[in-house]
């Protein structure tokens, strides 16, 4: 009887250290264990597989330090695929810190990309940096970029640019990728680029956001949405592009299962330990 | 140009009717008819707390993570969560709990401080008051590492979770769990309620918060104002069946929402 | 640049340490970074916030925004609460900041809550799934009904309510779980990157020892 | 009379004309001089918010400070509180642009409020042993929806027990959705009834004034 006080009683430390080996475990030496693709992120990866080579994408970066190591592997694998297809990438972001991620992405990806995919920085891609003022500068934005963008990330006029020499406002993306990170951003994008000009958008999300945008799938206002770092290791995982996110994916599972152990066993013993009083 | 801005009329007719709605019950109190109202639990919890911290010689708290007061979703329930701290800093100044609000926002950090010193001194005990102990400063992320330290240091007896909450709800409510303070949790953001109901001895919820600083208050004009937002949601509730009852019979009434 | 980046990395790698130090509980390392970390974000919020006001108020005066006196003018009312007698004057910043985020508030929240959910839930009842929505959304609303006493058919209302309101509790708990392992494994995947495991492996080790010995030694409370 | 005036109602006009502007101007289609005003006292709000935040750091500076001269426990920690704010301030104040500077909020400052963040994770591992037990109904119903939508959620949940998706899908989209519905109607409820109260002066108690029973204000 006391044995089972002593295991509901237990020293929460120890829970603590059994948590940091089994995330760090999976990190350290990948496991991998099945996965089932999320009917969100097989919709999104199919709506990205089937922009037709040749057009230009546009996409949001809204990853900062706390999001990217989620969100971050899937706009790789984004970037990586549009590039490997052939369509061109135009990014921009709402926020000055991720900014800098975006570019980290674009790079990543870059060097990821198999010999003979063309990737030159103003033709087949361009960061077109921070632009400040939030959802009315994404109006802003979608009616003449030419308004709000004078020089891309690396301080290049945007009219020297061979890319966006026909580019000038929404009309001319094919689709827009909204990577909103935590930033809540992505009905921007559904207002100024889908609302008015019909592109269609898909995008990406910290896990617990996802909830607040099934509305927009259902309603096919989105077209799809890779949900936190399960939503990045699903792009992996589709793509045949093994990433990091991958192996945080289950790690994920690593903690998860843990959880629902805990839970199970908490109950057992709090039973156990009733039905001995009783 | 026309006289209300597209979209927006229903709006400001629900408008119009639950604020007059909520008037004309204040009126009626400010002349001595007082609407019947149930008593909400937490009411009693409150005394009951910071009883126990006196009995226990342990300080209590009250914490009320986010208070960014420059945005309109988070100044309504840190502006009800000032009110329930008027009523919880008499009560732990008139029974003599040691008494810790840590503030993060700096206009916040300015009205949470008055209130408590005057709380204090409505009780006759304003040396109590310690003006940069009793209320104090921590910069919006820091507040996390010094309340964990200071919880297990201190060993707190009782805590208040009220006003917009975020992450932080289930950080503090397991510690404070953990070195057996007794907790009255509440918030109005739909993420993160689940921790304070689940982990708090006892929990008021959305709404409630908002209507626990009214029953607090000694104003009969202030908790009549509840019987008007019931008016609200009877409104509500007739739209959402009659609109349901009119669509399955085909007739498709969204169209008013957009006038 | 190369060495400033794995600086960075190792660095916050230690301070990361520091900071899961506090699960053990109140000692000595997460003190320190508790006020280490008070320090540098004290610093940066001062400085943010300085040049906050001085783009946003400063610059527009010698603009031509006269207007912005005021605003600085408020902002210095804020400050007379550090001289007791002269607290009051700080009620005019406080009036103002609850003024308009008020207004604001109330203004939103009755077409995008009141009638935004009320709309939502106008369904044909051609479904179980849409009769649930209604019956759970009338009934969670009438589950914070002030004026009716908890007795009769409104006490099998209330009860309706409160578990449509469990459930939803429920489901937003387990959602919020899965995101938290997230942001765990974020910083871990930083910290056991090749290049600095074996710093984090170092860091670990001290503060073990460290901690260790002052435990044994009772120099540290241990809490239980 | 006239101090009163001067510290407790005008403030409290001030508080009801400024908020009754904001509502009006969002329902009636304004000239534009009006909204201009508008958009100035927003941008009042948040320059207000940025001093507040300033004086919040000096006030806790002078605390730390205090707590040194007076050589309270723990008073050399707080050393380390002035040495770090010294130097993030100073060379913050240069520039916000400075290298140092940013090196410091990447790699020390933001660092650590993930790692705190992310304590979110353990804390929920230990409550999950510790308060998540079938104690009664309601906590038996809290329990089992948590339990499906999270392993509904972890990648290798459907592949256990595939049923889980549909059935925590489903209480997501319904149940779940109908619920916060209610609490969201109430919130806005509760939102316009404090809006109410703070604008005809009944409810005064951020302003730190001590409620006055039943008395015309």
């Amino acid at each position: 009887m006391s044995m089972i006080k002593k295991l509901l009683d237990l020293d929460q430390r120890i829970i603590y250290l059994f948590l940091f080996l089994l995330l760090a475990f999976p990190i350290l030496h990948p496991v991998i264990l099945p996965m089932a693709v999320q009917d969100y992120s097989r919709q999104a990866f199919e709506f990205a597989d089937s922009i037709p080579e040749g057009s230009i994408v546009l996409i949001e970066g809204g990853i900062a330090a706390a999001t990217y190591p989620q969100c971050g592997p899937g706009m790789v694998a984004n970037i990586y695929h549009m590039l490997t297809k052939g369509v061109k990438i135009v990014c921009f972001s709402i926020g000055a810190e991720q900014q800098v991620w975006t570019q980290k992405a674009i790079d990543t990806a870059l060097k990821k990309l198999p010999p003979g995919v063309p990737a030159e920085n103003g033709v087949n891609w361009v960061n077109l940096g921070y632009i400040p003022g939030g959802e009315s500068a994404v109006a802003a934005f979608a009616n003449d970029i030419r308004s709000v963008v004078s020089k891309d990330y690396f301080g290049t006029p945007i009219d020297e640019i061979p890319l966006m020499k026909d580019v000038n406002d929404a009309t001319a993306f094919a689709a827009v990728f909204w990577w909103g990170g935590s930033e809540g951003s992505i009905p921007y994008g559904i207002r100024q680029f889908y609302g008015p000009f019909g592109i269609p958008i898909s995008g990406s999300c910290t896990t617990n956001e996802v909830p607040n945008y099934s509305p927009y799938i259902s309603a096919g206002q989105l077209k799809g949405l890779f949900g936190g770092v399960r939503g990045s290791a699903e792009y992996e995982y589709l793509l045949r592009l093994p990433g990091p996110a991958l192996g945080q994916a289950m790690a994920t599972n690593f903690g998860g299962l843990y959880w629902l152990t805990l839970v199970i066993l908490g109950n057992i013993f709090y039973f156990l330990q009733r039905r001995g009083e009783s | 140009m026309s006289v209300i801005v597209a979209g927006r009329a229903l709006g400001l007719v629900v408008l119009v009717i639950i604020v007059s709605a909520i008037l004309w019950f204040m009126m009626r109190a400010y002349s001595g008819k007082l609407p019947k109202l149930r008593r909400l639990p937490a009411v009693d919890i409150i005394d009951e707390i910071i009883g126990r911290c006196v009995e226990m010689g342990r300080p209590a708290w009250y914490l009320m993570d986010n208070v960014r007061m420059d945005t309109p979703s988070v100044l309504a329930p840190t502006v009800a969560a000032f009110q329930i701290l008027a009523y919880v800093a008499r009560s732990a100044a008139r029974l003599g709990a040691k008494f810790f609000v840590p503030v993060t926002q700096g206009v916040a950090y300015t009205i949470a401080n008055d209130i408590v010193e005057e709380a204090y001194r409505a009780e006759g005990k304003p040396e109590d008051f310690d003006p940069f102990g009793t209320v104090m400063y921590l910069p919006e992320g820091a507040d996390r590492m010094y309340i964990l330290n200071n919880m297990w240091s201190q060993q707190i007896a009782g805590a208040f979770l009220l006003g917009s909450w975020y992450h932080k709800a289930i950080i503090y409510t397991e510690n404070a769990a953990r070195v057996g303070a007794v907790m009255l949790g509440g918030t109005d953001t739909t993420h993160n309620i689940p921790f304070l109901v689940a982990v708090c001895d006892y929990s008021i919820i959305g709404e409630e918060l908002y209507a626990l600083g009214a029953y607090l208050s000694q104003d009969p004009t202030q908790s009549a104002s509840l019987a008007g937002q019931d008016i609200g949601k009877f409104i509500a509730i007739i739209m959402m069946v009659l609109g349901a009852i009119l669509a399955t019979l085909g007739i498709d009434i969204s169209s008013i929402f957009s006038i | 640049m190369m060495d400033q980046m794995l600086l960075g990395l190792i660095v916050g790698s230690a301070v990361s340490i520091g900071a899961y130090s506090v699960l053990i509980g109140d000692n000595p390392i997460s003190k320190i970074t508790e006020n280490l970390y008070m320090g540098i974000l004290g610093g940066y919020i001062l400085a943010t916030n300085w040049d906050f006001i001085n783009k946003n108020a400063f610059t527009r005066i010698q603009g031509g925004q006269y207007i912005y006196v005021l605003a600085i003018i408020l902002s210095l009312m804020l400050f007379t609460r550090l001289k007791r007698e002269w607290i009051w004057v700080s009620r005019y910043p406080v009036a103002l900041t609850v003024g308009v985020g008020l207004g604001l508030a109330m203004r939103a929240t009755v077409i995008t809550d009141f009638l935004g959910q009320i709309k939502a839930t106008i369904l044909p009842l051609n479904s179980i799934n849409n009769l649930i929505m209604l019956i759970g959304t009338v009934t969670t609303t009438a589950y914070f009904l002030f004026t009716r006493e908890y007795k009769g058919t409104y006490k099998y209302i209330n009860q309706t309510g409160r578990l449509f309101l469990l459930v939803a509790f429920g489901v937003a708990y387990g959602q919020t779980v899965s995101f938290r392992y997230e942001l765990v494994i974020g910083r871990l995947v930083d910290m056991l990157r090749p290049e600095v495991a074996m710093y984090t492996y170092a860091f670990i080790f001290i503060v073990a020892i460290v901690l260790a010995i002052g435990y044994l030694t009772k120099k540290i409370t241990w809490y239980s | 009379m006239s101090e009163r005036l001067i510290k407790l109602k005008i403030p409290i006009y001030l508080t009801t004309i400024l908020g009754i502007l904001m509502i009006i101007e969002f329902y009636f289609p304004m000239p534009e001089p009006i909204t201009n005003i508008n958009v100035t006292l927003r941008s009042f709000v948040t320059i207000v918010s940025a001093a507040g935040l300033i004086l919040g750091i000096i006030i806790l500076t002078i605390a730390h400070l205090r707590k040194i001269s007076k050589k309270e426990s723990g008073w050399y920690y707080s050393i380390i509180y002035l040495v770090g704010l010294v130097i993030t301030s100073a060379l913050g104040l240069t520039s916000v642009r400075n290298t140092t500077f940013l090196w410091i909020y990447n790699n020390m400052t933001a660092p650590i409020g993930v790692a705190l963040y992310s304590l979110t994770a353990f804390y929920i591992t230990s409550a999950a042993y510790r308060v998540f037990r079938a104690r009664n109904w309601n906590a038996a119903v809290l329990l089992v929806c948590a339990f499906i939508v999270f392993m509904m959620l972890i990648p290798v949940g459907a592949v256990i027990f595939p049923p889980v998706v549909p059935i925590g899908e489903w209480l997501r989209s319904y149940p779940s959705s109908a619920g916060f519905r209610g609490m969201i109607i109430g919130v806005s409820l509760g939102i316009i009834g404090l809006g109410v109260r703070v604008y005809t002066g009944r409810q005064k108690e951020h302003m730190g004034i001590r409620e006055e029973r039943m008395e015309a204000s």
